[in-house]
């Protein structure tokens, strides 16, 4: 019942009122016999909170996969591997924060590790641009993804972006061909990519590092073409409809699975991975275990084919 | 003979010379059937250059391939006149045409996907915003795909991506070239997800045809914009604009808003690609089928010297429609 | 006799001199009789030419490598091949006009022409900054060796520049790094690669594009390991001994070819390739399609053996 | 026993155990029965630290290897004791070591460079600017380089050049990682356009390193300028630096000359070029043996997996021997 000095987002405040109202009972009542209001204010809470978290909304979710405490790529690599070893720049003239890369260890095994990593707090997210990446960031994975060939590690991202940053200098750096080229060249690899969203998956900044032979994704993270907040704008001419723009793009894990495009939701705590970081990530790391298994069995050729197959079947039209 | 009569019975002998030349399933191009599909601007008698506005014959603008005689603006011209002006006469066929677009998520907004769809084939005049197919530029086999900007803003839906897809296919199985005219404001948001994998789609048959080494030529026109310069547009071996094509990821407002300044005028156009080493080059609209032409002649002569015992170097039209 | 125009160089002014003295006299003696005077300055005109031509200092050489109007590569690339399709820009942010690049065509092969390009004046010079490329310039180049090997074109890069630029921007976007790729993926290419010093060759700036299976240098060209006024900057203390590192440093071609280095030298006509470059490059291009000729006998792996045996024996020491 | 004799006792041990295991062609190295070789500021007793001039016993800052107690700065430390850092107790045999410097081009400035070959070698005790050969760290084979600064500032001649295109031959041949520590100012003008041809040289070995999938792994030291920064350096897999060294391509002074104006005081230091996109890490020299170490295990485990029936993945020093 205590919620961690998490900060609650607008649909969890009843949880977190009679969480407190709860609280200031039980210290009360510790001298008088007046434990069954407390009791009962126990059961509303269950019953509040199974409530709240079995309806959550698209974008609900989405509040959950940009929660300011949710963990992010680092926090998961710090709690699955016993190694870091990070590994800096593009070689040609920026090291891009808001991507990190570097070597890490899964049962032994080497695994080149990508994130798009967003800041903690205001500093932070000065260095990390709020996890949105510069065309030198994507470079820099490229240069990795190309490391992990050369020496047969099994390449995993961590996914959790707005986006590809929209600014003057990725537009003159050629932002576009950044991200296409690691489309094309993530197509091509033949060492294992597994890919996991983990909190939001902003567009075509997100798939820059995303394609791969398994996508996972945490169960309250969100994958999308665009931004709800800029579909909205868009597509209804208002900011104000972001949260019918997210039920209308079917943005969540479950409609992702049910569409095809992903192949395995991690389930994460009740109200989200930032209220047990630990549970979460060691669920994840027994799916990452699991999927890593599965693609060892494959010869290179097999799997680059594996992620190329996979691909070439996304789309839905009709053929008359 | 008036003008549009001229276009009308060229089309026709078109079409009659392809129906002679096809047996398989290939199906012949709509433009060869149909009279020109023209937007509201071209269509009437006058029309206002977008670069100098200068009134001009709209007949005029179509014959000189939508330059201002002025300024040499490049208006935008639709598929199906870009097809014409760049394959040789008569011999260009069309393939997956019959693929048509669903409505995969039930997407509504102000308006459901669907109307959207009908009201975009009736205004432009395509079924969707791509028409790929296999013709010949100055006797030389390519694989062509034109991107319709009247069509939903050029955008990539999963039928864009599945043409795109198909046609490289088609390319590596004949070892074509591939020319993909660009235009487009980037991804279908109303097909959600499935659009921005089509990004994923593309490149990874882009993937396939690099290292078959046939040659990939990308032309960019004015606009092309997010997940289709973020995925094919952006992978040619070589990539050319048409002048003052506005190309870039992000759109303008998208960046004034996130860096609260404003930007330089020649901003993401063409002649700012070039200066900062995206595109290999500008070619006027009046040149690019001799360029093209060009360029895939120099990237296959050399292969080729090798095949010389076999005889001509030359593609028929007739030997790419039994392709097909 | 007549100069065309060529601005004459310090130890050309006493022909220069002679040559106006002929001419004016001529005009003066056409209606009187004193052709014997003539006809001796004639003579003298010829034994002084000779006479310097024939004892160029290496300083001299390096002065004609660098006259202002000597041709560079557009000028050859011009001059020998009748298709110029120039491909620009290194895909990530800038164009750099100090390297030129493209398609050319000898004997109907299609080539991949690569040059460092001066500028003819101040104006063009800013633009091409005097032919001292940058990162973005050898990263161009780079991209189109991939290119060419990929569609089987040979390439020829044609050398004439002081040097990688010593900028702030170039160390920050690792010019080091950048002539560093290049020396080892031109080592790597299965198609054959003809260097020409055409004029100066400055360095690892010059060599960033010449690794080549052969190297061909002009008559008046020169190729250092430092310019001669630099070397004489570190190892004389003073900038007045630049004939002496000149000398000292053995870069002329006649020198570069004794040494094993060059394979052949292509010949000027007397005073230089600006007196004639026309002739000059009906040399080159004999030259050119002779090895180009002899380098299409090899199978794609022994083009790449033979310019990588090429580079390894250089060098000299005693092993005991 | 007295700081010296301590050191000396061990490096005659270390010579003994080499001696032993050894019976092949390569030599010992001149580490291993020669007293260290200290400039003049590290053999005096005290020393005063570059970083933050604080004085410092010489015995202690040598002990400490080469760093500053108070700040931390890392001194330069010669080639021997590097190689005695990094690799495993008296695990290290030299190869190559009889390659001499000649005078190819009988080259004379103020003075005759064979005259400096021989100030050289006196003042540096060391043969030439870099030391090659094969050793262990933490019981894993490596192929090391290290420059000897001290050696007419570390500059590339024909033998650096020849002597690390034949280290990365060897380690190819015997399936090494390779590691080169840099220390330069560039290329040795006094060998001309030989000594810029090292670059190539050294470039096309490493070339065929990379198509051997084996890691190279490039240390940059205080300070790596020029020819070297301009070739092998720069091409590790893995690029790493000591902090605060100065890496370059052209040297600080050329640069204010050509662009006419001061340039930011942490310009081309290891934290730039980290800044700058330039290198992986900057690891300092007390944990420099640990990374070198646990970046090879990262790197061979996963090829190792397959053959890890036929035993332990280990590299004696004794099975390194019979390959040299
Ligand atoms: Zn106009
Ligand atoms: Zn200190």
């Amino acid at each position: 019942m205590k919620q961690n000095n998490i900060v609650p987002l607008d649909f969890e405040k009843p949880l977190f009122a009679l969480s407190k109202q709860i609280i200031e009972l039980e210290s009360k009542t510790i001298h008088n016999g007046n434990k069954k209001t407390v009791e009962n204010l126990k059961i509303q809470y269950e019953n509040v909170k199974s409530e709240i978290y079995k309806n959550l909304s698209p974008i609900d979710k989405v509040k959950i996969a940009r929660h300011p405490q949710r963990p992010y790529p680092l926090d998961y690599i710090n709690l699955i591997s016993p190694t870091w070893y990070e590994l800096h720049g593009d070689r040609t003239g920026k090291d891009d924060y808001a991507i990190v890369g570097g070597l890490i260890e899964i049962d032994g095994q080497t695994i080149m590790a990508i994130g798009t990593q967003k800041g903690r707090n205001i500093k932070e997210n000065q260095k990390r641009n709020f996890g949105m990446p510069s065309p030198e960031g994507y470079r820099k994975a490229l240069r990795l993804f190309y490391h992990a060939e050369k020496f047969n590690f099994p390449v995993i991202t961590f996914i959790d972006t707005p986006g590809a940053y929209p600014g003057l200098e990725a537009e003159a750096h050629n932002q576009s061909q950044a991200i296409a080229m690691n489309l094309r060249e993530l197509a091509g690899l033949t060492v294992p990519v597994i890919s996991v969203i983990i909190g939001e998956g902003g567009s075509g900044g997100a798939l820059a590092v995303g394609v791969a032979n398994r996508i996972l994704m945490l169960e309250n993270s969100v994958y999308s073409v665009i931004s709800p907040e800029g579909c909205s704008a868009i597509l209804w001419r208002t900011k104000d409809k972001a949260a019918d723009a997210a039920n209308a793009l079917k943005i969540t894990a479950q409609d992702l699975f049910e569409l095809g495009i992903i192949d395995e939701i991690i389930p994460e705590v009740e109200g989200g991975a930032h209220y047990n970081p630990k549970e979460t990530s060691q669920d994840l790391l027994i799916s990452l275990k699991h999927h890593l298994q599965e693609l060892s069995k494959l010869t290179p050729e097999e799997i680059k084919k594996d992620r190329q197959e996979k691909i070439r079947t996304i789309g839905k039209f009709l053929e008359v | 003979m008036g003008l549009k009569d001229f276009f009308k019975n060229r089309q026709l002998k078109k079409a009659a010379k392809l129906r002679n030349g096809t047996s398989t399933a290939g199906s012949v191009h709509e433009l060869k059937t149909q009279p020109p599909v023209c937007d509201e601007v071209l269509c009437t008698l006058w029309a206002k250059c977008t670069g100098c506005n200068e009134l001009l014959y709209t007949s005029e603008l179509k014959k000189n391939l939508g330059l201002c005689k002025h300024c040499s603006y490049h208006h935008r011209v639709t598929a199906n006149e870009r097809i014409e002006q760049l394959t040789d006469f008569g011999n260009f066929i069309e393939i997956n045409e019959n693929i048509y677009p669903t409505d995969p998520l039930n997407f509504t907004d102000l308006k459901p996907y669907k109307d959207r769809l009908k009201e975009a084939e009736k205004s432009s005049g395509s079924k969707e915003a791509i028409t790929t197919g296999i013709g010949t530029i100055n006797n030389q086999g390519v694989a062509l795909a034109v991107m319709e900007f009247q069509y939903i803003g050029g955008s990539m839906g999963s039928v864009v991506g599945e043409k795109i897809t198909r046609l490289i296919e088609k390319a590596i199985e004949q070892r074509l070239p591939v020319i993909i005219v660009s235009s487009s404001g980037g991804a279908r948001m109303h097909e959600g997800i499935l659009s921005l994998m089509q990004m994923a789609k593309t490149s990874s048959a882009l993937r396939k045809l690099h290292e078959e080494k046939l040659l990939y030529i990308s032309l960019l026109t004015e606009p092309t914009f997010g997940g289709v310069t973020a995925s094919f547009s952006m992978l040619g071996d070589i990539i050319i604009s048409e002048p003052k094509a506005r190309i870039g990821f992000a759109g303008r407002r998208v960046i004034e808003e996130t860096i609260r300044q404003k930007l330089p005028k020649d901003f993401q156009t063409a002649e700012y690609l070039l200066e900062n080493g995206q595109i290999d080059a500008i070619v006027s609209r009046s040149e690019l089928k001799q360029y093209l032409s060009n360029q895939i002649k120099l990237h296959s002569q050399n292969k080729s010297k090798a095949s010389e015992k076999n005889g001509t170097n030359k593609t028929t039209f007739e030997k790419l429609l039994a392709w097909v």
